[in-house]
């Protein structure tokens, strides 16, 4: 498998230049960089969906299939895209084996769900194939896209970013299944932000950045600084996380949340933010933590309960918490996160339209002025504040929503999985951002699966079935919050 | 032709341009009219405009009338399916001295030149009457009315309406809404026969668009029989387009009123020529057949006979469907 | 790591919306039935029900075509002109000059192959500007369906053809064991489109096209292929509308088929057919089809008076959608 | 491990695809002005081109509305009905019974607020059941299409109104410094409708709200309560065009309006308006009302036969549609 001097445009944007890459067979190939470097680009090439402007992919020394036979390049090639390709109308099982329900002949429904039943249970989905897909979460719908791409037999596989959705206890279960595929002779090409996860299943990695090839190796052959460094261009190594000093006492309360619940999702809650303190919460799927994150942001109406700011009751929805000072940056990015057709500066000043002219006009100059501050402030790649931000890659898109989430300078921000998809330069980044803003004396309230998110906390709460089961303070160890996370105690 | 130059003329005659707006390209009734439009005028040596059409659509009237106005028309000939809405129009082409001769539909208000016409009312009188002794003033009878919004289906509806009530009252007349579509009074036709499978008459307010529907439905339930059988439907149809005559002959509808398309078109433009030149009309009886009245204060009305057909009398060669080809 | 990996979420059987969706409009239909019954006998009698049916015969196949393309995303308003202009045009090119034909007087018997063939071509030509231009498709068939109907008015003169062979009228005017043909035929068509969208693969993929395109095409869907079949067999079934009507009627008129198209989606969108695509069934369509038939035939029968029955008309579809809400408690889509 | 930086890839000004499609029917109005003006010199008379834009003026207030609920992601067929009952209930409820009134003869001076309220009310009832209810946009305006209509016919008995007060016939018959005070009204309108879509933070929200609903929410913005007044204000906008209509014609026909809403779309959709909401602008919109208004105006002038006018005048709209995807090369959605 061979990509032999790709380069792809969209419009002014230059995608991919004359990228060479060769997979040999049966390795496990990573494919890194920072976000908009190309990746995911590479596979839409790779997987026959679009046609590069220029050079060549060849499978096995020969020339790819035409465009329009996609039954051959589906043979060749299986993929586990960055977007959606739920049908959400179609139920989970014909998603499974969408195109491929019968050979010939009628389709055998019966048949069709029992199949899709045994390979849902292989990947531990506990849903019902025949349930329409849009009842899916995130995460069911991640796995459901892993389990098709996998069960379809191809020998080259690509996974982009398939971890980004996924709590820890399912990214070992696909890890495990990786190994086993790869030790069958499958060829693939993993995708991630999570230098880690190379490292754990990858023989050689591939750095693209800024649409331009930069080097492949082989893993083992190159440090975890040298590695960010070929992705970012500058030579310099992560920091550890530093510790925060500890939260006075005295410091008055952000945000409280008190008996706060949601019939059939958490049990009543009773907690408090301190200004200036992060405060994370994670839990396996189902456990009620977006849940809460969202009734607090104003986007579900709680059963029970209340939330304050300040000592002010916050009232329900999505305005009242804006007025009240709460955040938020919401679970998915495409849902609720971003309008597509507008542009960049339109998204990231959306809740601080009031504030852009007099009688609620908008003075362009002024939008311009606060979304380039933006841009800069998170390090947004983007050809500038009128870009429709449907054209920003994955991660800066999610710093426009963060920063659309701190626009008004709030004295609560709730994050939910707020660096999903983001890669390591701009989770720092982002994450630094979140510090400053808890620095000045924000209340930060921080849902995630992701330990280098938690570890920028001052305390873990981990819920369970809807109730918070364990506090940890900051100093806890990975296999303690897992342990929680899985519901055993440490 | 579809390039004829514009504000030229296309009969090639001489003196001031007239203007002709035909109402609409989807009936047979107003296709035939539009046929012996430019055949009347070349008769009459008028310099005609090319006709423009308004497709049913009083907007595009009022902006033909104004199009055509810019083009140096001097009488325009129009036929308002509307006839509430064209009162604006008639003042500014009024205050523009161009004098206007409506045909088959008088305005509801402003003043008009001449109202070429056929009365309606009499057509639904004649259906009536003609219906009312067939049946010996007993039975039912389905009516096909036009649509509400048309002075022509209103005139029609409620003079059946009324003559039946005083004359016939042991009539049960069943009153068919159809927009004037075919499909409409096939159904609705269908559905009453089931309803009551001893209807023995139907009024149709045109034959255009009924007479096909209304034929197909009967043959297909056998009740397209002579008027000797006991189950003959008596069948009375509005316009006189020649395939109405075809059926009239075949024995298959009893009677027409033949809406006479030639003498609209000839008398249409007689009286916009007549304008230009200048001349005035009176009520009363004319050279042709016909009265003028005067309807209101402004408005003179030539109420052209409009025949009843039936078999004694269809193959009389000066009724207009006689004269064309199908 | 050692866990006891958690019980999967309880997967509650989620009630099949989809199907109960589907099955809305059974208790209207029933509803319509007993009010019927009310208001005259005749309404329940086997030859006001066959009329009912044959009536509704041609808006049925207009609704299986857009179904079709509203299941895959798409949008077609030239259906009603294709409806005119097919048959119109079969006749005339087989009809004497004499009896408004164009004059080529070609042999009878292709009239109703012609007629086909052009509703066939119309859906590929609205296929080729929609898929291959990359139209609106909401524009593309509301010019086609202004030109259509204007080509017709130009060929037929704005005459009603009335001299229609008997090949012609054969569908629309034939009774089979005491059903009309047209009925029979519906009912073997719907079956076929109830088939093919329930068990095969090219009718799932339309569905599949509807709900994300993208993601379609991922798997393996000729996107596009598929799409121009569809529009080409709702150009068919339109055409074939046109013949039963056309026999029917036992004539074209120049506006044949004229204000259909909003019958149609009526029909299809009480029917609970999404216009966002991917969703809806041809059996619900079926059954908004058969709401609307009733409820005008009750109506002819409770003799509404002319003035008001376009009201009354209106109400009860509006009445039937917000019952049709409540039954199935989901909410529409815009 | 060295690696030399690569420069970033050059950020080149992206055109700005929005404002040139927008500007995408311009050229096209050259060429209609330049064929005008060859096919016959009245056609750039002053008087002829007043006439082409009081005709289009009600068009032009009724696009807006559409584009106002298209840009919000919604739709209302229903317009083109509240154009006649507005005007019509307005007039009705106070000219006597002997002019088709209903006989309540309140003060003349009620009958344009009446018509206005009415308008607005229409608009808060589709809200109501689209945005309460939950029920499908495309169905509930088509049955409200309907139902308005019948209601209008049921009012006035298919009859004409024509004793109109001068307040309701002063709006469309008043001249202005030579030009109809409609088409200043029209100006006035447009000129604040394009300011409030571009620089007013409502506007903006409306774009929200259509491009995508959850994120709208998610941001503050009170979506529901936004498109209950964009619902009204085009109810509000087709009563104006009533009136507009009724002041020009000199009388309200029981069928004002009827058969708009398709050039409604049409219009919208050529002015580059997408029907899957979020795009689109009101200057587009009002290209795409002059290009429909220049053709019927050049097809009249140019004495199309009768016969083929309405193919001539479908193709050149599909001709316009194809010219302006080639212009912006941008593909438009279904
Ligand atoms: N359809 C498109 N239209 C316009 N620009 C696009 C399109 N798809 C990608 N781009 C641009 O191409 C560049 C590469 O994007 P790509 O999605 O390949 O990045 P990526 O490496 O996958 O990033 P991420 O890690 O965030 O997923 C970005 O600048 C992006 O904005
Ligand atoms: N409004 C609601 N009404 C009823 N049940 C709900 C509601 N919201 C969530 N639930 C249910 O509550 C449980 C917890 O949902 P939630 O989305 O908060 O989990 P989560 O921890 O965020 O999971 P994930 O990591 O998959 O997002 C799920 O079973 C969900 O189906
Ligand atoms: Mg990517
Ligand atoms: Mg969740």
């Amino acid at each position: 498998m061979a990509a032999v001097g790709v380069s792809k445009h969209f419009g002014a944007t230059t995608a991919l230049s004359d990228v060479t890459m060769r997979i040999a067979p049966g390795e496990t190939h990573a494919l890194v960089g920072r976000n908009g470097a190309g990746k995911s680009t590479l596979v839409s090439l790779l997987t026959g969906l679009h046609r590069p402007d220029g050079g060549e992919i060849r499978f096995g020394g020969e020339p790819a299939p035409p465009a329009a036979d996609r039954g051959a390049w589906r043979r060749r090639v299986a993929c586990v895209f960055q977007r959606s390709t739920i049908i959400p109308t179609l139920t989970v099982a014909e998603n499974l084996f969408l195109n491929r329900q019968s050979e010939g002949g009628p389709i055998r429904w019966g048949a069709l769900r029992r199949r899709a039943g045994q390979l849902l249970e292989e990947y531990g989905v506990g849903v019902d194939p025949g349930a329409p897909a849009a009842d899916l979460g995130v995460e069911q719908r991640q796995l459901v896209e892993i389990a098709r791409a996998l069960s379809q037999g191809a020998r080259f596989i690509i996974l982009d970013e398939p971890t980004a959705r996924l709590d820890a206890a399912a990214i070992d279960r696909l890890f495990a299944r990786l190994r086993g595929l790869a030790a069958s002779g499958v060829t693939m090409l993993f995708i991630s932000h999570h230098l880690q996860e190379v490292y754990t299943v990858c023989d050689t990695v591939t750095v693209l950045r800024d649409a331009r090839w930069i080097l492949t190796r082989p893993v083992a052959d190159i440090g975890h600084d040298d590695l960010v460094a070929a992705m970012t261009g500058e030579a310099v190594g992560l920091t550890d996380v530093a510790r925060r000093p500890p939260r006075d006492a005295s410091v008055p309360a952000a945000l409280r949340i008190d008996g706060l619940a949601l019939d059939g999702a958490y049990e009543p809650l009773t907690l408090e933010v301190k200004a200036g303190e992060i405060v994370g919460v994670t839990g396996s799927g189902s456990s009620g933590k977006v849940s809460l994150a969202e009734t607090v942001g104003g986007l579900r109406r709680a059963s029970a309960g209340t939330v304050s700011v300040g000592g002010a009751t916050v009232g329900a929805g999505v305005p009242a918490a804006l007025r009240a000072g709460i955040g938020l940056v919401p679970q998915d990015r495409h849902r609720e996160g971003l309008v597509p057709l507008l542009s960049v500066g339109e998204n990231a000043t959306m809740p601080i339209a009031d504030r852009l002219g007099p009688a609620g006009m908008i003075l362009p100059g002024r939008r311009r002025a606060a979304a380039q501050a933006a841009i800069e402030r998170y390090d947004i790649r983007t050809e500038g504040p009128d870009a429709p931000v449907a054209s920003l890659s994955g991660g800066n898109a999610q710093k426009v929503v963060l920063a659309r989430a701190t626009a008004r300078e709030p004295k609560v921000l709730v994050l939910i999985n707020p660096t999903a998809g983001v890669d390591v330069r701009s989770k720092e980044s982002l994450l630094g951002a979140v510090r400053a803003a808890a620095d000045a004396g924000t209340g930060v309230l921080m849902v995630s699966d992701e330990l280098d998110d938690l570890r920028h906390c001052d305390r873990v709460l981990v819920m369970f079935h809807g109730r918070v089961t364990t506090e940890l303070q900051a100093g806890w160890s990975d296999t303690e919050v897992v342990a929680a996370v899985e519901g055993v105690s440490a | 032709s579809t390039t004829d130059k514009p504000g030229g003329s296309s009969t090639g005659g001489a003196g001031a341009p007239i203007a002709v707006d035909l109402p609409r390209a989807d009936s047979d009734f107003w296709n035939s009219y539009a046929k012996y439009i430019p055949q009347y005028a070349k008769e009459a040596n008028l310099n005609l405009m090319t006709p423009t059409n308004s497709q049913n659509d009083i907007a595009k009237l009022v902006a033909n009338t104004q199009a055509l106005t810019s083009q140096g028309a001097k009488a325009i000939v129009m036929a308002p399916q509307d006839t509430g809405a064209i009162a604006t129009t008639l003042n500014t082409l009024e205050q523009k001295k161009i004098p206007v001769v409506t045909v088959d539909t008088r305005p509801d208000k402003g003043n008009v030149y001449m109202v070429v016409r056929a009365d309606n009312r009499a057509y639904g009188q004649k259906a009536c009457e003609y219906l009312g002794q067939k049946l010996g003033g007993k039975g039912k009878v389905v009516e096909f009315q036009g649509s509400l919004s048309s002075v022509n289906g209103r005139d029609r509806s409620e003079a059946f309406a009324e003559c039946m009530q005083q004359k016939y009252p042991g009539i049960t007349v069943f009153a068919e809404p159809t927009e004037w579509e075919g499909a409409k009074a096939s159904a609705a036709l269908q559905t009453r026969l089931a309803q009551h499978p001893d209807i023995n008459g139907i009024y149709m307010q045109a034959g255009g668009v009924f007479l096909a529907p209304t034929l197909q439905l009967l043959r297909s339930k056998n009740l397209l029989v002579p008027p000797t059988d006991s189950k003959h439907i008596f069948i009375v149809s509005n316009d006189g387009i020649p395939q109405e005559f075809d059926a009239i002959r075949k024995g298959e509808i009893d009677a027409t009123v033949s809406q006479p398309a030639d003498l609209y078109a000839k008398y249409a433009l007689f009286y916009a020529k007549a304008a230009v030149d200048g001349k005035k009309f009176e009520p009363g009886k004319t050279d042709h057949d016909s009265t003028i009245v005067q309807v209101r204060e402004g408005v003179l009305e030539d109420q052209l006979p409009a025949p009843l057909v039936t078999k004694d009398n269809v193959d009389d060669k000066a009724l207009w469907g006689n004269q064309i080809g199908k | 790591m050692t866990t006891t990996v958690t019980a999967p979420a309880p997967a509650r059987r989620a009630v099949p919306l989809a199907r109960l969706r589907d099955l809305a409009l059974v208790p209207a239909i029933v509803a319509l039935l007993v009010v019927g019954a009310l208001i005259d006998p005749v309404f329940l009698s086997r030859a006001n029900l066959v009329n009912v049916l044959q009536q509704q015969t041609e808006l049925s196949l207009l609704v299986l075509g857009e179904t079709l393309i509203l299941i895959g995303g798409r949008f077609d308003l030239s259906l009603e002109s294709t409806v005119g202009l097919a048959p119109a045009l079969g006749v005339a090119l087989v009809i004497p000059a004499a009896s408004h034909g164009i004059g080529t007087e070609w042999a009878t018997a292709l009239a109703v192959p012609i007629c086909l063939l052009v509703g066939i071509l119309i859906g590929a030509l609205n296929g080729v500007l929609i898929l291959r231009f990359g139209l609106s498709a909401f524009i593309v068939t509301l010019g086609m369906l202004i030109t259509l109907r204007g080509v017709q008015i130009g060929i037929t003169g704005g005459q009603s053809l009335f001299d229609l062979p008997p090949s012609v009228t054969y569908l629309g005017n034939t009774i089979w064991l005491g059903v009309p043909l047209s009925v029979w035929l519906c009912v073997v068509v719907f079956a076929a489109g109830i088939a093919a969208l329930g068990w095969f693969r090219q009718g799932r993929a339309v569905y599949a096209i509807g709900g994300n395109a993208d993601a379609a095409r991922a798997a393996g869907i000729r996107t596009d292929r598929v799409m121009y079949v569809v529009f080409m067999i709702a150009g068919l079934l339109a055409a074939l509308a046109g013949l039963l009507m056309a026999g029917r009627l036992g004539s074209i008129a120049s506006n044949q088929g004229s204000q259909m198209i909003f019958q149609v989606f009526a029909a299809a969108v009480i029917g609970g057919v999404s216009m966002n695509g991917g969703k809806g069934t041809l059996f619900g369509a079926l059954c908004g089809v058969l709401v609307l038939g009733l409820v005008s035939n009750i109506l002819t029968l409770a003799g509404v008076s002319a003035q008001w029955i376009q009201a009354v008309y209106g109400l009860v579809i509006l009445v039937a959608l917000v019952l049709a809400r409540l039954t199935t408690g989901k909410s529409q889509d815009s």
